[in-house]
């Protein structure tokens, strides 16, 4: 049975004008790319990456969104929020050269991944992007690890001018890495598989880049069952073999960058 | 002679009598492919409504000791395009289908026939398990023969598909029930539906868990109920019965077809085996066949039927 | 200040709100020493009838994820003998004592009643939760309000003890039932009974488990479905309620408060965690006082009431 | 959870007419004194002491009583029972120089108690009574083992003249035990604990002989749930906290010997 833990917020960083971090004493054991749901009971329930994990204590990074997220965003330190979890796959560890890259409030799940790569011995490069200044996060953070970072914003007002797909699509045309993690929106993520595949051709590699992309999709249940995060035509469900999928899965996902499903199941274009 | 979990439902030969139940890995045609390939052998939609369904706003599970409680609020993309998910399925795999579908009167469910009997699918499932409708003495419709007589019997005269009509557990009679969609000429019955409902609290935040407050309960803990009702009402008609409530392991499944079912649904026990509990059922089945010396599901007896 | 467990049931102050429920422990007075040296604080008898009942042959009680089945089949040394184990009880205690009777009809209510009237018992609970006799409507006794009431009506009528009903929880709605016995001029309620009933089955010998086939269901995965119906009866009506089903921790115990409980059943768990099991849920529900900062049981707020 | 098993009997020794030994090959780590419940589905679930258990299988010995062990006496090797258990409380293992005090069918569980105490390097005695020599068991299987065994029929059939009890006064008044044991009928064990009450007053000792005596009671849910097999005052239930007593239980017992009840909870005097 996955138990349900309600915790009071410990912590509550405001990262930028829509983005906070929340801190909470627990030892949540989680994987990284894994995620909890969170609830508040007023309604609403809602996947979120880990964005650090320690024997006593995690955090999320959540972006002001909708109707959830803002009301998580009127809370105080103190005032409880439910969570069950961790679930979800995690990524491949690798002890060699990885490039990481991200952008918006889908980067910090990278913070707890890159310590942890650190740790088993890799050499970390990050590419950590946004539109602009105001909406980068983490760049302090990342700067404290021992990993080469790269901060871009879409119109250069912080770190190069680009948007992170671009100057990744540079750089793996420069270096040679072993594995490739992105995390992202999906349309960013998909010209990041282009970018690997044309990187691949020039390189004329027989099995080429490997990576691992983190997914979201509508989540309901997050305990496999109920089929709202199944992604075609593998029927992956994104809770249980997701978030984070290998490329062999992501090869064959004929819905990755093209529709996802809503609440109802109905299908939506990207 | 090599064991086999052959058999057949309806008419229709089946490699594995495991099915996939309504709700379960069920909106898009991908969850369907997933779980054949993983050994089920009979799919069956999410419950399908005229109009798409968002749901109830999460939390829409808990877990308790013994199972799960769900309040789905039967969320689905509307008959269109889950028939469409249907089809895009069929055209890859000639594993039966079941399209379950809900309404609360007969009207719209009379619709919802004309829409699938378009589609690729080859059995019909009326949900009738919903609590919340009435008939006027004041009996859930779940829980009323003319009300479950009446729309059986409607769906019949216009259904090209075989119909299977869905019971909730939560009735006096069972067996009135269940002979009221079989004297409406229902070719075969589907129980049980989750059982309850029930609620848990959130004890810090004094709040149900489930945001709808009440779901209904699934899992192992309620297989004791289900293989009562079950064996009472395949004491009690004539037509097959697709048995399914907490079968977990290939032991339940057996358990389930003592009971008197004909094929054996496997929901919540995706979440704690995995989608490889077809598989890992089927396997089971066979390795109690073996131990039994049973060649085929056939041969597994059946309950002595209860009398009256 | 000291945090206390201290509370008051029907006017008579008790040292923790833990009951040890009708069946559990309970032909020997000595069955309630125990459960009072170990935390409860009130007892009840078994249910008892005008006539000593042996039961059904066993297996009477048979195991499942998540709870037991139980077909004890109302086994009791009668109405007579009972009384003298609770009169030799009350000689060494003045812990309070529900003596519980059973009947299928108003006439042997009252009988046991005048019975009861005798005794040294402090209140006496009607089980009105038998599924097998039905009123003129096919309903069962338990789900009839007209029965309901006219036996807790007659019953108050002759009682010089506070009376209390005993609910199913097998019923369309609860909370009809719930005022019926309100309206009646019941003192309190307690529910639920045990759930279903359901059915195990021995693969290897294809035989019930049970030699009755049938039993209730009790035990941590009935939570859910007690938690609901009274927390739907706590909105509607005024008079406590005695509220259990599968109570096992002290965090079940504070969920039966929030869902509306006065005092807290606590029956199958005696299986799990042994006779200590009332100690156990004692001190488990004053750390959740500590943590939360309660000072007593009557500052743990309830659930909002449901409306309507 | 307690599973069930539901087993094909292996192998069935008529021990006496009325007497028969049932062995299964299960493991189930039961210890001495502990008991199984055994049903055949088909009207009655019993409990039996366990009279020999190993990794590979176990056994009971039954006494065709009534309806149910009749029914058992006509299963074949090869049938099936379903049992559950083991339950219960078990006799403590002495290390030192114990007596054995038992007759008829509540004598075999001592043969699997003996082989444990043996293993921990006790020094046994065993008085193993009987009325007469056509109903005294195990005598063989005692005799195998290395303790002192002294059969005993009432009318002098077999092994010494007198009841069992008869022998072990007089034993105990001429060597000194560590710790006594006894099974058999209740009054038998009655007849005991005055005996070694006796026996205390003689050697005017602190403490007294230490004893724990082997009780039944009509069981139902074997779970301690039903209540049906409590013991007065103290609300003991046989199937969990016996059916093994130990002395300071054993001395508070007011029906001890004087009383016990049916399955309906009404008592019967002995
Ligand atoms: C695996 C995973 C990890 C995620 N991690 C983060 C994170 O670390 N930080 C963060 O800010 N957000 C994260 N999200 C997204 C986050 O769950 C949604 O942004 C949030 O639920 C929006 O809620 P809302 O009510 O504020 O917005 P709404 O107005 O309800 O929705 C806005 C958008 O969010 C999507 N959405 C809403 N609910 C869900 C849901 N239950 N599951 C998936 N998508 C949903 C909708 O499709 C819609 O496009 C993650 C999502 C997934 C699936
Ligand atoms: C802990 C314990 C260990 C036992 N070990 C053995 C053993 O190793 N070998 C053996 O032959 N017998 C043993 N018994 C007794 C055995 O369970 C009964 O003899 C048997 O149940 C009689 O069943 P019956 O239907 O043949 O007789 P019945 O005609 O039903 O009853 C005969 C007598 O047995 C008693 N009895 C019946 N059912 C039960 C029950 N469920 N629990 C307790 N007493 C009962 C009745 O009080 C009656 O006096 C044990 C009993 C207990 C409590
Ligand atoms: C998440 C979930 C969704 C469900 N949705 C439906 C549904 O739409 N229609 C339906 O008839 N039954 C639905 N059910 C009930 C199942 O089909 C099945 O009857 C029930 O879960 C019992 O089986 P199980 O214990 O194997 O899960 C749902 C069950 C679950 C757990
Ligand atoms: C073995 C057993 C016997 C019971 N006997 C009775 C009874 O005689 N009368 C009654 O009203 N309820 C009886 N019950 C029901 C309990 O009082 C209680 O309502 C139910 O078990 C739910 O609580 P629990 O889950 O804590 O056990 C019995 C339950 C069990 C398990
Ligand atoms: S959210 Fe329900 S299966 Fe993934
Ligand atoms: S037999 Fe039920 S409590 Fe011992």
């Amino acid at each position: 049975m996955d138990k349900r833990y309600t915790l009071k917020i410990d912590r509550i960083v405001e990262e930028t004008s829509d983005i906070k971090t929340f801190t909470f004493k627990h030892d949540l054991t989680a994987k990284p790319g894994q995620f909890i749901m969170l609830t508040d009971f007023e309604g609403g329930e809602k996947p979120f990456s880990i964005s650090e994990c320690s024997d006593e204590k995690f955090s999320i990074t959540v972006k002001r969104i909708g109707e959830f997220t803002t009301r998580l965003f009127q809370k105080c330190i103190g005032d409880y929020v439910s969570i069950r979890g961790a679930y979800g796959s995690s990524f491949f560890i690798s002890k060699n050269k990885v490039l990481l890259v991200g952008g918006g409030y889908a980067i910090p799940t990278f913070y707890f991944f890159a310590k942890v790569l650190l740790g088993a011995g890799a050499d970390v490069t990050l590419i950590n992007g946004a539109r602009t200044k105001s909406e980068h996060v983490f760049a302090d953070r990342f700067h404290e690890l021992n990993i080469k970072v790269i901060n871009t914003t879409d119109d250069g007002s912080f770190g190069e001018k680009g948007t992170a797909i671009e100057i990744a699509k540079k750089i793996i045309s420069q270096e040679k890495f072993d594995f490739i993690y992105a995390s992202g929106p999906e349309m960013m993520m998909k010209a990041m598989q282009n970018a690997l595949q044309d990187q691949d051709r020039v390189q004329d590699q027989e099995q080429g880049l490997d990576y691992e992309f983190l997914f979201e999709r509508y989540m309901k249940c997050a305990i496999g069952i109920c089929g709202n995060c199944t992604m075609d035509p593998l029927g992956l469900r994104l809770c249980v073999e997701g978030p984070v999928l290998p490329k062999c899965k992501v090869e064959q996902l004929t819905e990755f960058g093209k529709y996802h499903r809503d609440a109802s199941g109905k299908r939506h274009e990207f | 002679m090599q064991k086999s979990l052959k058999t057949e439902f309806l008419g229709i030969t089946i490699t594995s009598p495991l099915v996939l139940p309504a709700g379960v890995m069920g909106m898009a045609f991908s969850g369907f492919n997933i779980s054949i390939k993983n050994g089920a052998g009979i799919v069956t939609s999410k419950s399908l409504t005229l109009e798409p369904r968002i749901g109830h706003k999460c939390p829409v599970v808990a877990e308790f000791e013994g199972g799960i409680l769900n309040c789905m609020g039967l969320c689905n993309p509307g008959i269109v395009d889950g028939l469409a998910e249907i089809d895009q399925f069929k055209k890859r795999s000639d594993i039966p289908v079941i399209v379950s579908v809900f309404a609360t009167n007969t009207d719209d469910f009379l619709k919802l026939t004309k829409h699938v009997n378009k589609s690729q699918a080859n059995f019909l499932e009326l949900n009738l398990s919903c609590p919340n409708v009435f008939d006027e003495f004041g009996i859930p419709l779940a829980a009323s023969q003319d009300e479950v007589h009446n729309i059986v019997k409607a769906v019949k005269q216009i259904s090209k598909l075989p119909v299977i009509a869905k019971l909730s557990p939560n009735v006096y009679d069972i067996v009135s029930i269940a002979k009221a969609a079989e004297s409406a000429e229902a070719d075969a019955l589907c129980m049980i539906n989750t059982v309850g409902p029930g609620m848990l609290i959130d004890t810090k935040m004094i709040k149900p868990v489930l945001f709808n407050k009440f779901g209904g309960l699934s899992g192992p803990c309620i297989k004791p109920i289900a293989l009562k009702l079950i064996y009472q009402t395949y004491s009690a008609v004539d037509i097959p019965i697709i048995g399914m409530g907490g079968v977990t392991y290939g032991e339940d499944a057996i358990e389930m077809l003592m009971a008197g079912a004909a094929v054996i649904g496997v929901g919540t026990a995706v979440h704690y085996r995995g989608i490889e509990v077809f598989n890992k059922i089927n396997e089971e089945m066979l390795e109690f066949m073996e131990e039994n010396n049973y060649q085929s599901l056939k041969e597994i007896p059946r309950l002595e039927k209860l009398n009256g």
